[in-house]
């Protein structure tokens, strides 16, 4: 049991909280949130410089073979930041699919790509109707000659507008539940017979929904299939949820401060509203909760490689216990800075929308909960 | 006793429920069942529906044009309206400044005024808070000094809803600084044309712009638009916070959202099956929906004993702070249930008429802005921490 | 609709709160607490020549024929109280068992013993393993001669010890949890072949664990079966239920007074406690908790009269509420007296420990939710 | 990183266990396993075990008899025998006067007591809480007089667990009330014994008698057994409160009672089916399951910190405070897992070996009392307020 950082990895950390601190205040956030492709590729190209979208895959493909707690690092400062580039996406669910589904070419070709900030992936894997179940899969992949033939609906494909490589889960066999019969696809994602429409986020992100009609793909396109299939997505979803785990975290940490900082100025009846006994207890209870979340992100990270059992087990317990804690939050910092927290212009509502979307991607509460419980 | 409507109640709920099923247009009813935005003139033409009625003031005494109805009367016409999906009447002029002006106003500012009121002719706005001032209501700023014939009014009002909407704003005005902050505030009706008077929106961030900035820039208003004594108007303010307990639940409204967040769970399945046979969730429903059973009826205990004679007091809190949680309650289950349809963005989706397709089910657009939009319910009117306060020091003694 | 009582009941009402506040000090209650019959005989007496025993029994039995107002009434301040009397077991739920399910010549025997003080009832129907299911009935009636014989086992019957009948339900036929089948039985507490374990309960109440072994009755004894027992058992059950909700409120009440008080006189760092915002936001939640159960207990009252599904979901959302309730309450009493709550001296942990014996009887809050729902 | 033991913990781990397991006798391991009364006896017996085998004092520097364990070896330890059924080592002697001892207290004192702590010959209680001083301990009134050589100290302490087991205690006293009301105090040795002691049982409402009151009168102290200097109490008292933070969170003990609630609810049948597989009753035990998670995790975190170096802070008041909630929410589910088998009080059923067939299943006992009896838990030893208060000013700088 060792729960330190390394010194690699406080470095990385010193340089990721400075970047958010003073290179994306809110008002410059501002400007990619606002822009056509929601993010600024100027800063994904930062990021690349800095080693960030290599820092956690393999040096092999051009990374710097670090492990999830760079991702945890990483993706806690960025919620801290609200960051809005599509590192979760692409980097580390897009990474984790091909490093565990993938085969050698596609990983020697797409992995450097992604590392160097050259292109980025998406992954289409929620359907109308699937809810949070991965297997929920009604795209169907017929085999055509010496490829494949994709047809169906993907929703919600966090951006995919931005991504040069979509993966896609589509069915081979099986009803629209089955756990078996399920391939993942890698395409280009300006393949023929895609229709995209895109849209914002509640919480500024982008995403798509996705028609596949008759899209061609060849047999290459298929990176994996049969029964290895559904635990591959799984594997990768949860590496994802324990990365917006941390996510949240980071937010919770920035609600927290600056509500605390509220409460300190505020000034009502003659005295800072911290003063008040109620929002003392109330704060208190606040940063307990923040550090269960954090507790809990650093656990859900840690057990990323345990058997598969125990990884589900200690991802969803830290996703149920996030979401309850990042609604709590989300609702107390609202509430404590009175009428100014339902304003646009500061960034307090912006966190409390982004903690309400966090809550239930890759599964909510309840659904994590009973995942928990049933292993 | 007897929980049941009485024959005429019953004869007047069926009234009521057919009066609404006859006269609301079928447009803004369409809109209120989808969530979609109501404009300014969605409320006016329905308030005006109920004006050439008679309903359009039922808390007035009969002699201004109030309808002489019980308590428990109201209730039931409360009721039949929000559950015939009826927009809610806009309090600010009928619930709110009119009460004051019977109990306080001249003769010249009853005859001038509430007609305009009944009639829709003027809406009205709330000039309360101020960026210094938001639960501490007495350390108000905005100053009018005497000029002959005119206060000439500065300062700036906040979060008023609705204000870009307003022909008048009634605002508490600080007309004396040498006493404790509750004395020397006076109460004000203020031609919202009058020069000096700018309205700058403020964007929430659910991204609607239904509450504003006034700012007021040495605005003229003349003597005659005070309102009982100059000085006295916290007293006046204290009236209008504990004066309406009819509603203040909402719990009709709360029922038509549950209905609605039932019928979401219905369909929305989890592996096939409706979210709503889901143990968990259904529990979640249950609990909201007891709380709910609980609030009316204690709101009908309260409005029994107010028949009764009994005059309102600080109980009518508890309608408030439950009222607020069990709304933000339901807003919270109904954006949980919708899963990933939460996510998008899409602002159109609120206005009716849209040509686009709605993305996922065709409910789901406004439910996560609808569930941002309402943390406010628990700010706004009086913190439901200072709604706390209120029952630790008035009824508990503490 | 009228939520006003009628001035007889502000007589009921003056009277027992009188009495409770003068007469029933928790000192002098102890008395009857430790006592062989668990409560004081004389003050069953001056039940009855108060018209208590009566006020809500017809007037053709001896009572009075007042409505589960009055029940309502008595038992709020029951409940403040702590009263041991067996009022809730005795006239409310043998009462409703008799009225609803017996034969003319058993009412005409039995509900005058019950309005005059002469005799009480006892309702066995929990069996181990039943948890709150009254179907689940394992006791057996078996066709003997003219009459039955009854063989089974009965757990947690309240103040078997004290009562000259007992009801049972019994199986006539059918599987263990069937709703048909069932048939109860009336019977003098001493039968032969009955026997007794009693004990206290948590609460300072009494019950007993009962072993029916070839217990002979004769024909008469069965006072309903068929499709009618389990209706009449649980309009029975559900009338007793409203009844322990008005106790509950009472005992809220009570608890809350007491703890209001303490907050008022009790001094930490130089000034009453009461003064801490904290308590006071939390002594605000107690009194709408008790002011909720209180709109909730007169509403399950005013719906016993109403068609099944109405009632039982009214009695049922009452009961999940004051569960809740109950236990918050009772917690935050304890809390916030400190260590003083914790001790047998003072009266509020007693009032802890029924409000939490309340909280599953007649089934939890859990059990009625779903009950709840279900309708 | 890594969230496993390291190879040497792993094998520590092992030998504990096997320690445990092999040393812990069979009666002792039946009652705690049981819920059943643990007697003075029982304390005692599994101390000495500890002590011969040089275990007893974790916490303790090396040259006075502790281990030189690590942080982390510690919470091993601490597992191990919490989920070997070994009762816990009672604080008051061990984790409570020697740390003090050690640190403040001179040459004569360390050779006299510490190796009788060790022991488990003395048995310490605590005599810090008084009638009018609960959550404001500062304001204690229990006075000593300097007269001579000794101490003449008078007055009374409350809320005294297991004093009556006691053979000394340690008591805050005021020896000066001129100042602030922290200064003042002084930290005394008391011997139980000594003439004009009185100690009398506080029954508490679950029906158990562990707490006490001690009463002085005259008792006359050796002014040796003042420890460090003279009004310097509070400094000590302080340094206590905040010294420990192994096993504050009790993490394995509460995973121990999850077991036993997880078997309960799988034996307790609702219609047929086990109570477990209820979906809204599985929900509760996986929110108090994945809270015991967090709070194992954080406290693991903090000894991590600790390890590294870093000192003891007011964090710790997260272990205390998410630790009770989370035992008392175990409590509080078993209490609804047996349904009426919770009803019957049966005293008898506390004690090991007893004739009487059980009432209800022979787990159901020992829950109702453990419940009302587990509400201390947020009360005592600062309570959750406390806490908070402590968290607010001294974490977030309110």
């Amino acid at each position: 049991m060792d729960l330190r950082l390394s010194q690699e990895q406080e470095m990385i950390r010193d340089g990721v909280t400075r970047f958010v601190r003073d290179d994306y205040e809110f008002a410059t956030r501002r400007i990619g949130a606002v822009s056509d492709l929601g993010f600024r590729e100027e800063v994904w190209q930062q990021f690349a410089d800095l080693g960030w979208l290599g820092a956690a895959l393999p040096e092999e493909y051009g990374g710097f073979g670090g492990s999830a707690i760079e991702t945890m690092i990483l993706m806690e400062a960025f919620g801290r930041g609200l960051v809005l580039e599509p590192y979760l996406w692409s980097v580390v669910l897009g990474g984790a699919l091909l490093q565990q589904g993938a085969t050698s070419a596609h990983k020697e070709q797409v992995l450097p790509e992604i590392s160097s900030g050259k292109a980025r992936i998406a992954f289409a894997f929620a359907e109308p109707g699937s809810r949070f179940n991965l297997a929920h899969i009604g795209m169907t992949a017929k085999k055509d000659g010496d490829g494949y033939r994709l047809n169906g609906n993907k929703t919600v494909v966090y951006y995919a507008a931005s991504a040069e490589y979509l993966i896609g889960s589509a069915r081979l066999g099986g009803a629209k539940t089955d756990r078996e019969g399920i391939a993942l696809f890698l395409l280009p994602s300006d393949a023929k017979g895609i229709t995209r429409r895109d849209y914002a986020t509640q919480d500024d992100q982008r995403a798509s929904e996705i028609i596949f009609k008759d899209v061609q793909v060849d047999a290459a396109a298929l990176f994996k299939c049969g029964d290895d299939a559904l635990p591959v997505i799984e594997n990768a979803i949860d590496v994802a949820t324990a990365a917006i785990c941390a996510d949240a975290v980071g937010a919770m940490g920035a609600l927290r401060e600056m509500t605390l900082e509220y409460l300190k100025t505020r000034k009502q009846f003659g005295r800072a509203i911290g003063e008040f006994q109620v929002l003392q207890h109330r704060m208190a209870e606040m940063f307990i909760l923040e550090e269960e979340a954090r507790s809990m992100a650093l656990r859900a990270a840690l057990m990323l490689d345990a058997p598969a059992p125990a990884r589900k087990k200690a991802v969803s317990a830290a996703k149920s216990l996030i979401a309850r804690a990042g609604r709590q939050i989300g609702q107390e910092a609202v509430q404590m800075h009175g009428g100014m927290g339902m304003t646009h212009e500061l960034s307090v509502g912006h966190y409390f929308k982004r903690l309400t979307m966090i809550g239930s991607m890759f599964g909510d509460g309840d659904f994590h909960r009973k995942r928990f419980a049933a292993l | 006793m007897d929980i049941n409507d009485s024959v005429e109640g019953a004869k007047f709920r069926t009234e009521v429920r057919e009066f609404v099923a006859a006269n609301l247009p079928a447009d803004i009813k369409r809109k209120v069942d989808g969530g979609l935005r109501l404009e300014k003139d969605d409320y006016v033409r329905w308030q005006r529906v109920l004006f050439d009625k008679g309903w359009i003031a039922p808390g007035w005494p009969t002699e201004f044009g109030g309808t002489g109805w019980e308590p428990l009367q109201r209730h039931i016409f409360e009721e039949e309206c929000a559950l015939g999906s009826a927009p809610a009447v806009i309090s600010f002029g009928v619930n709110m400044v009119a009460p004051v002006i019977i109990e306080f106003g001249n003769d010249a500012q009853k005859e001038k005024y509430l007609p305009r009121i009944l009639s829709s002719e003027d809406w009205w706005c709330q000039g309360y808070s101020e960026p210094g001032s938001g639960s501490d209501l007495a350390s108000l700023q905005c100053k009018a000094v005497r000029d002959g014939d005119d206060y000439i009014v500065t300062g700036q009002k906040t979060w008023t809803t609705l204000a870009q909407y307003a022909d008048m704003i009634f605002c508490l005005v600080r007309t004396d600084n040498s006493g404790k902050k509750q004395q020397g505030i006076s109460f004000l009706l203020i031609d919202m044309k009058s020069p000096g008077i700018t309205v700058r929106p403020i964007r929430t961030f659910d991204g609607s712009a239904e509450i504003n900035e006034v700012h007021l820039e040495d605005v003229r208003v003349p003597v005659e638009n005070l309102v009982g004594e100059e000085h006295m108007g916290w007293t006046y303010a204290k009236f209008l916070l504990g004066h309406e307990r009819v509603g203040i639940a909402q719990v009709a409204r709360s029922k038509k959202q549950m209905q609605r967040l039932k019928m979401i769970a219905n369909t929305e399945l989890v592996d096939g099956e409706p979210l709503l046979s889901q143990p968990e969730f259904a529990a979640k429903i249950a609990d909201v929906e007891i709380g709910l059973i609980a609030l009316e009826m204690t709101e009908l205990r309260i409005l029994s004993d107010e028949s009764a004679g009994k005059a309102p007091g600080p109980e009518s809190s508890i309608l408030k702070i439950r009222g607020t949680e069990i709304q933000q309650g339901i807003t919270e289950l109904l954006i949980e249930a919708i899963g990933y349809d939460a996510h998008p963005w899409v602002p159109a989706a609120a206005i009716d008429g849209r040509n686009e397709p709605p993305i996922g089910s065709d409910y789901a657009a406004s439910i996560a802005p609808h569930y941002f939009n309402w943390r406010k319910a628990s700010i706004y009117g009086g913190s439901n921490e200072i709604q706390k306060n209120i029952i630790a020091k008035m009824v508990l003694g503490l």
